[in-house]
């Protein structure tokens, strides 16, 4: 047994040795590598990352900017995907999802020299780990003033996926624009337990509907499973997204206004700090002070629902977000 | 609200459920009935779930856009009858074992479906889907006009299902055989009934309805695809067939229970009672083990050569 | 006649794979990838450097262990589909135990971490050996279902009691448990790489698995309920109570890969941790004969798989879903071809058929006859 | 029932079918004749069941031809040797349980399918018509699992009939029927044979002499005599059946000497459907002695041996063995006790096939200190256990690491009487110990149970074979529905007598000894 290892030991740094001295000659472009849960086309989570690092890319130049992605990937596999790249000399690897934080935790202290981001978290890592947080009670907050304005029945559904991650903060915030909008309207939230199952997503949307909600929402790419059980549902009921991809499917018409992340700017943000020298060490939060939120209205939808009046308190409170003069305070809600 | 309102909220939402594992249960019905215990039902509703959507999906921009349901319901149903042949080559003619046969069934189905959906589609992407058409007059009775009469034509055709199986299955020739080749496969032979042809039978009729429950989840239910869809309804579906006692009718009870049980849990979240969702997500799965455990007595009523392949030089 | 079945097994294994390969191949050409690259990516892909080779014995530790356990309860006669649950079980278990007493000394907290890990998923594999031999519940539907129920608790206990107070500060809400102290890691075994001591563990159990069933009374007990149960209980061997048994090893050697995986990889408890190991572990156990000594090479064998198929998503644009693909024909191999190699119909017309072919080739006469 | 004539004549030429290490049927020929019985003969074993199947078009035949009034036929299953008027009953009865006698027999009439219907009532019909007239009265809304095993038999003739069948394969008719059910059965048999043709299948000599017309004899897959029945006597086609003058060992022994061994007092025992087999069986056993079990099977034999080897639950009564009450008891204690055990059913109860021959060697023993020492078996000592009682008890297996279910019927027969005498057990139950076995093992193993006999070992001998039982016994007790009728000493039991008591009826040498009044059991001398 003992044998068996020495020699496979042996074996194993001769083949390292080589890969070494392959890959020693690193090009002078940029090389970024994007590790996925879900697919790169989710129409969410996912997508929206990798579409935000393509634009980066077509910015910078297809020559100064190399990309690779791995989808699919549970923990595991992705450690070891990101750990291939590493060792393959990428220099900045993007864990796309708070799952992930464990690994890279492990990992950075192996590879020092390269530059691992992931998100959400608001921790400051190791000094090669860049963290963001899409502060996504802001988007939770202008979407739940415009459900609280808009429902009739004072009922509004929120179908979550798990209690985590950026949900939880959209979760929260979404209440607390509900609060601010209309105190009176009662939110039924609840958990489909599943970021992927769109079926069960319809399902919780549909009681909620038959409860009486006629504004909802969710977060994750289960979301889409309740949009559509919106838009199956009977005139007068209404869906505030949180991707403005669900505003150009045919079931946008039901979507009143839906808000994105914009991770162009993270990326951006992270190739030019590592330019200047700093791999890591840092949180990038996303806000819409900082241009990490998109929000729009649904430009069809009709003016008797999505009303000046509400338009107007929407812009304000995201003007006083951006300002600064609006704080929310997220974790204070108690669901 | 009321708790009659209550009630009656949880039920609508219970039968639109119920359909998919209805409709694969059913079809798993006639496997067991014919000796093949078919665990591969899930991977099967995959398959049907994206062909049901991928020939709608395709059609959209041609002439042939107003058939797309139509086409995808029916191409998936070939799926499914083709895989419940390919099920039945390698468990009735290579007479492997069919618990474990079924776990690579369901890999192979689960895996292909999401193979082909990334290749030929890529990200997620809608249909139209089917529609709920509300029968005049009798979606207008109180009560169960809202539970019964107001939902997509694959609701109704699962529930008329349910008969036509009973019919089938003890009305008509081909029920009898299934049942003789399942209970005794070399009675059935000596009377001149090809066993294996009718096992092969009942496994592309069973699998056949198992893509019809897929198709439903894709048309009907998500009206979209993803290679999760399905998140493990088949095996619920074969667990089913055993809590129904192996005739369509307990099956009916068995899926409207757990439909009700799902539609209840998701309807305490929403009422606001507090406890763990986990909890609340775990009470269907924890219902079909606490009844299979109830029902063991019922095992002899059942299939009694279920599992076993039949060799007919096989000797006493 | 032993060299005879050789070559009859010989030719069924070759044209099985042959055939797998080519039902694989033409499901590769359907979606445009090329099955030759793909295939030499696979097979040669994880094996072409260091780095390769520790993740593919990474991925073979819970493999092997998740498989050894399978094979117990296969051999005893009930089949474990829940093996994803009871991983599941061990890594709560073990996590829990070893954040428990943070400042105990590696020589007990180790080991208690990963008694913890094993107990817990016997317990879980337990269940449905008990639901089985009591109630006579089927274990193929109750462990299916005993995953789902586990996936909850899973997720229950990460987001809630288990859930590292640093992220409920922070924000994150990452469901995750506090990093184990060190004491209860597992040691890397080559720097640099994530390969561990849980290998050498595996490998111990392997040899031990192997003497428990061929060497012991209890293995004897446990193989003959399994081969001939009726026969047991006529021999005295309460068969019920070595289902349970069976069940509790089977659940054990699943909780034991969640510890390790915990212990050496992860470091704490993490969603996604079980990763499918625990149907890929059936996969294994079959591809080895049911029999440690096939299950070690096999575990490694499909470490290879698992990462070469992920490779091939970047180097052959193959999608990540394909490797399930693979498992299922495997699977669906295995069981056709065991069923030609256990049938003696099948295995003397495919000698009188050979028997014709070379006497007419040779005019040796019976040669295969015999 | 189909267009083309009804069968006169059926001539099988040179059938050759060869099993996975066995040529089961060697170039057989035979002839049969509308009007006439032919009776097929053989030991187990010789071929008679699997050339019937050939005939029937369940199995495939290597070579040889089947020629139906001269024309030869190729069937691919039995509807098409129905289609031709040749109809079977097997041996084990081919009726799905829980179905009625019509669905049963519409399984099979073709022309009752219609596309989406199934005509019952035309089968219930026909089934009416056909038990008319052959006068076997049927009740075609029963469920099978309702029936006894006499109903289920007529049944099958009924079916067969039904379904056109102008030749008539009658695969060992009689085997679980009483002696008086037996009689019957061939005079219906007589009365139907004048238009019908018959392939009667047997081993038991007066019935063959009684029924046929003709007579051919198989040993080892092949014909190896042709006759008119008439013109031989039966002891005459044993001698020819078994290939040499087999003289079976018989009890020569004095009667009784031994102290009670085992007594079974008041045994109720529920069956596998809930109904109470055993109903208050008494017995008592004697060290020293054979007590033959002779009974139509199904009155609780088989309960009665699984209530003694710790099977099944007792209801209530004792089983007293060594002054220990061993009801409900597990097996393992009652295997310490010093009870062996042979079952019923070889291949899965009293072996586990694919272990080795040595390995089935231990299975009751190791735990012991000799095969096992620490939780770990001692290789060594399982290895010269199996060498030595391969040469005494004359097993013959390549090596005691063949796997024993590759082994012929009498040599696992063989590997379960070595494993359970050479543990010395202090009485032995032996279920129908040679049912289906060669007359060379069946010699053998006759020959050590009645060493054991002589050893003072108590051999309880549980068997629907009159003739084993009485050569073996010392005192025979018949069983009926779930309670000993009687006990008599072998000397006194006659063939006769015993049929009158297996088929439940009052012994005619014990006036008023009726059924009811039998105080349960215990031998009375």
């Amino acid at each position: 047994m003992k044998a068996f290892f020495k020699t496979a030991l042996a074996a194993a740094t001769l083949l390292g040795l080589f890969a070494g001295s392959a890959q020693a000659a690193p090009a002078p472009k940029v090389r970024v590598a994007l590790i996925v849960e879900s697919t790169v086309d989710d129409k969410g989570w996912c997508q929206s990352m990798h579409d935000a690092i393509l634009a980066v890319q077509k910015k910078m130049g297809a020559g100064a900017m190399e990309y690779s992605h791995s989808e699919k990937m549970k923990p595991v596999d992705a450690g070891s995907a990101a750990r291939q790249y590493a060792s393959k000399g990428f220099d900045i690897i993007i864990c796309h999802g708070a799952q992930y934080k464990n690994l890279v935790d492990e990992m950075a202290g192996v590879f020092p020299n390269t530059t691992f981001a992931y998100g959400t978290s608001a921790n400051i890592g190791a000094k090669n780990v860049f963290t963001y947080t899409p502060f996504s009670e802001e988007t939770g907050y202008l979407n739940g003033i415009i459900a609280g304005m808009v429902t009739k029945t004072g009922k509004i559904g929120n179908v979550g996926p798990v209690d985590g991650g950026d949900a939880a903060r959209y979760i929260r915030g979404f209440q607390l624009g509900v609060q601010a909008a209309n105190p009176k309207a009662a939110i039924r939230l609840a958990f489909t337990g599943s970021f992927g199952d769109f079926v069960k997503a319809g399902e919780l949307a549909q009681t909620q509907l038959k409860d009486g909600a006629d504004v909802l929402t969710g977060a994750a790419q289960q979301a889409i499973g309740a949009l559509r059980a919106v838009a199956a549902a009977p005139a007068g009921i209404w869906w505030v997204g949180q991707d403005t991809a669900q505003l150009s499917i045919p079931e946008g018409s039901r979507v009143l206004a839906a808000s994105g992340y914009n991770y162009a700017s993270v990326v951006e943000n992270l190739i030019a700090k590592r330019a200047a020298g700093t791999k890591g060490g840092e949180s990038l939060p996303m806000q819409f002070s900082n241009g990490g939120f998109h929000f729009e209205y649904n430009a069809k939808a009709d003016a008797k629902v999505l009303t000046p009046a509400v338009k107007k308190a929407v812009d304000k409170a995201r003007e006083d977000l951006k300002s600064g003069k609006l704080k929310l305070d997220w974790k204070a809600v108690k669901l | 609200m009321s708790a009659g309102l209550m009630i009656y909220n949880v039920l609508c939402l219970a039968v639109p459920f119920s359909v998919a594992l209805l409709l694969a249960a059913l079809g798993e019905n006639f496997n067991q009935r014919a000796g093949v215990f078919n665990l591969g039902c899930d991977g099967i509703m995959c398959m049907g779930a994206f062909l049901g959507f991928m020939v709608p999906f395709s059609l959209k921009a041609t002439p042939w856009a107003a058939y797309g349901n139509l086409l995808g319901i029916g191409a998936a149903l070939a799926v499914g009858a083709a895989m419940g042949v390919v099920f039945a080559l390698v468990t009735v003619t290579f007479r492997a074992s069919q618990g474990i046969a079924g776990i690579g069934l369901q890999m192979l189905g689960w895996g292909l479906a999401g193979t082909l959906f990334r290749h030929f589609v890529g990200g997620v992407t809608g249909v139209e889907g089917m529609a709920a058409i509300a029968i005049p007059g009798l979606s207008k009775v109180p009560f169960l006009g809202g539970v019964l009469f107001n939902h997509n034509a694959l609701t109704y055709t699962a529930l008329l299902l349910v008969p036509a199986c009973w019919f089938l299955l003890y009305k008509t020739p081909w029920g009898l055989k299934v049942r003789a080749v399942g209970t005794h496969p070399r009675a059935a032979d000596t009377m001149g009934i090809h066993v294996d042809l009718i096992r092969y039978q009942a496994l592309m009729l069973g699998g056949a309805m198992a893509g019809l429950a897929g198709a439903y989840l894709s048309l009907c239910q998500a009206k979209m695809f993803s290679d999760d869809l399905v998140a493990g309804r088949g095996f619920i579906a074969v667990a089913l067939v055993y809590f129904g006692r192996w005739s369509p009718l307990g099956i009916l009870g068995g899926a409207l229970l757990f439909s009700i049980a799902q539609s209840f849990q998701l309807s305490m979240q929403v009422w606001g009672i507090k406890f763990p969702y986990e909890f609340a997500v775990m009470l269907p799965y924890v219902l079909v083990i606490v009844v299979l455990a109830l029902a063991r007595k019922a095992r002899q009523l059942g299939p009694t050569d279920l599992g076993k392949p039949y060799n007919r030089e096989m000797r006493f | 006649m032993n060299r005879n079945k050789i070559l009859y097994s010989g030719a069924i294994i070759l044209a099985v794979t042959l055939i797998a390969a080519l039902l694989v191949a033409l499901v590769l050409y359907s979606i445009g990838a090329s099955p030759l690259a793909t295939y030499k990516t696979i097979l040669t892909g994880p094996l072409s450097d260091l780095f390769g080779v520790t993740e593919v014995l990474v991925r073979s530790v819970p493999l092997m262990l998740v498989a050894l356990g399978i094979a117990i309860s296969f051999r005893s006669g009930i089949l474990n589909i829940g093996a994803e649950g009871q991983i599941q079980m061990g890594v709560i278990a073990s996590t829990a135990m070893a954040l428990a007493m943070p400042h105990a000394p590696k020589a007990i907290l180790l080991p208690a971490t990963m008694m913890a890990g094993a107990l817990a998923g016997a317990l879980w594999g337990g269940i449905a050996g008990w639901l089985k031999a009591k109630l006579q519940v089927n274990e193929i539907l109750s462990t299916v279902m005993l995953n789902y129920i586990a996936a909850q608790v899973y997720t229950f206990m990460l987001r809630g009691p288990m859930l590292d107070p640093n992220e409920l500060e922070t924000g994150s809400g990452t469901p995750q448990s506090m990093r184990l102290p060190e004491m209860a890691f597992l040691d890397t075994l080559v720097p640099g790489t994530r390969i561990h001591m849980g290998l050498i563990l595996a490998l111990v159990a392997a040899l031990l698995v192997w003497m428990l069933l061929w060497k012991t009374t209890l293995g004897y007990r446990m193989r003959t309920a399994g081969a001939g149960a009726k026969a047991a209980r006529y021999a005295g061997i309460p068969v019920e109570r070595y289902l349970i048994v069976a069940m509790l090893m089977a659940g054990g050697f699943a909780g034991l890969a969640g510890a390790v995986e915990v212990s050496g990889v992860h470091h704490r408890a993490i969603e996604g941790i079980s990763s499918g190991y625990g149907f890929a572990g059936i996969v294994v156990a079959l591809f080895g004969a049911l029999h440690p000594g096939g299950i070690v090479p096999s575990a490694v064998f499909f470490g290879i798989l698992l990462i070469g198929a992920d490779m091939t998503q970047r180097s052959a644009s193959v999608p990540a879903n394909m490797v399930l693909v693979l498992q299922g024909v495997i699977i669906l191999s295995i069981v056709s071809a065991q069923s030609f190699l256990r049938n003696p119909y099948a295995q003397e017309r495919f000698f009188r058929w050979f028997g014709r072919f070379s006497s007419s080739a040779r005019k040796a006469g019976k040669g295969a006859q015999s | 029932m189909t267009a083309l004539e009804p069968i006169s004549e059926l001539k099988l030429e040179g059938i050759t079918k060869r099993f996975p290490g066995v040529l089961a049927c060697d170039g057989i020929s035979l002839q049969v004749r509308r009007g006439e019985v032919l009776a097929l003969v053989g030991e187990n074993g010789a071929g008679k069941t699997t050339l019937m199947n050939i005939i029937m078009g369940l199995y495939r035949p290597d070579s040889g031809t089947i020629h139906v009034n001269g024309e030869e036929v190729h069937f691919h299953s039995p509807g098409d040797a129905y289609a031709r008027g040749i109809g079977m009953v097997h041996q084990h009865f081919m009726l799905v349980p829980n179905m009625t006698v019509a669905e049963n027999l519409a399984l099979g009439l073709k022309e009752l399918h219609h596309f989406m219907n199934l005509d019952i009532k035309g089968a219930a019909k026909r089934i009416r018509e056909v038990s008319e007239r052959y006068e076997l009265p049927v009740n075609p809304d029963a469920y099978i699992w309702q029936l006894s095993v006499g109903e289920q038999q007529r049944v099958e003739l009924v079916k067969t009939l039904c379904l056109g069948a102008r030749l008539l394969i009658l695969d060992e008719p009689t085997s679980a029927l009483t002696p008086q059910e037996t009689d019957d059965l061939i005079v219906r048999l007589q009365r139907m044979a004048s238009e019908l043709a018959i392939i009667f299948i047997s081993h038991k000599l007066n019935e063959v002499k009684a029924l046929s017309d003709r007579v051919s004899i198989l040993r080892h897959g092949a014909v190896v005599f042709n006759g008119q029945t008439a013109n031989h006597e039966p002891s005459e086609l044993a001698a020819l059946m078994t290939g040499h003058d087999v003289v079976l060992p018989r009890n020569e022994g004095s009667s009784i000497q031994g102290e009670p061994l085992l007594s079974v007092q008041n045994l109720c025992v529920r069956g596998d459907r809930g109904n109470l087999v055993l109903d208050g069986l008494s017995l008592e056993l004697r060290a020293g002695e054979v007590l033959g079990m002779a009974g139509v099977s199904g009155n609780g034999q088989r309960e009665f041996a699984d209530a003694l080897a710790g099977l099944r639950p007792v209801e209530s009564g004792q089983i007293l063995f060594g002054g220990k009450d061993l009801a409900n008891r597990t097996p393992r204690e009652i295997i310490h006790a010093g009870m062996g055990y042979v079952p019923e059913d070889r291949q899965t109860e009293g072996i586990v096939p694919s272990f080795s021959v040595k390995d089935n060697l231990i299975l009751k023993d190791f735990a012991e200190p000799r095969f096992s020492k620490m939780a770990f078996l001692r290789k060594k000592e399982i290895d010269s256990n199996a060498e030595a009682l391969k040469e005494r008890f004359d097993i013959r297996c390549p090596s005691t690491s063949t796997a024993t279910g590759s082994l012929s019927g009498g040599n696992i027969q063989k590997v379960i009487l070595a494993r359970e005498i050479s543990r010395g057990p202090k009485a032995l139950v032996a279920v129908y110990p040679t049912r289906g076995i060669d007359m060379g093992a069946q010699e053998f193993i006759h020959e050590q149970l009645l060493a054991r006999r002589r050893e003072g070992i108590g051999i309880l001998l549980i068997s629907e074979e009159l003739e084993e039982v009485m050569n073996l016994s010392d005192r025979i007790a018949v069983i009926y529905k779930g309670k000993i009728l009687k006990v008599l000493p072998a000397v006194e039991a006659t063939r006769e007598r015993l049929g009158i008591l297996m088929a439940g009826l009052a012994d005619p040498d014990t006036p008023g000894d009726a059924q009811a009044e039998v105080p349960a059991g215990v031998a009375h001398e």
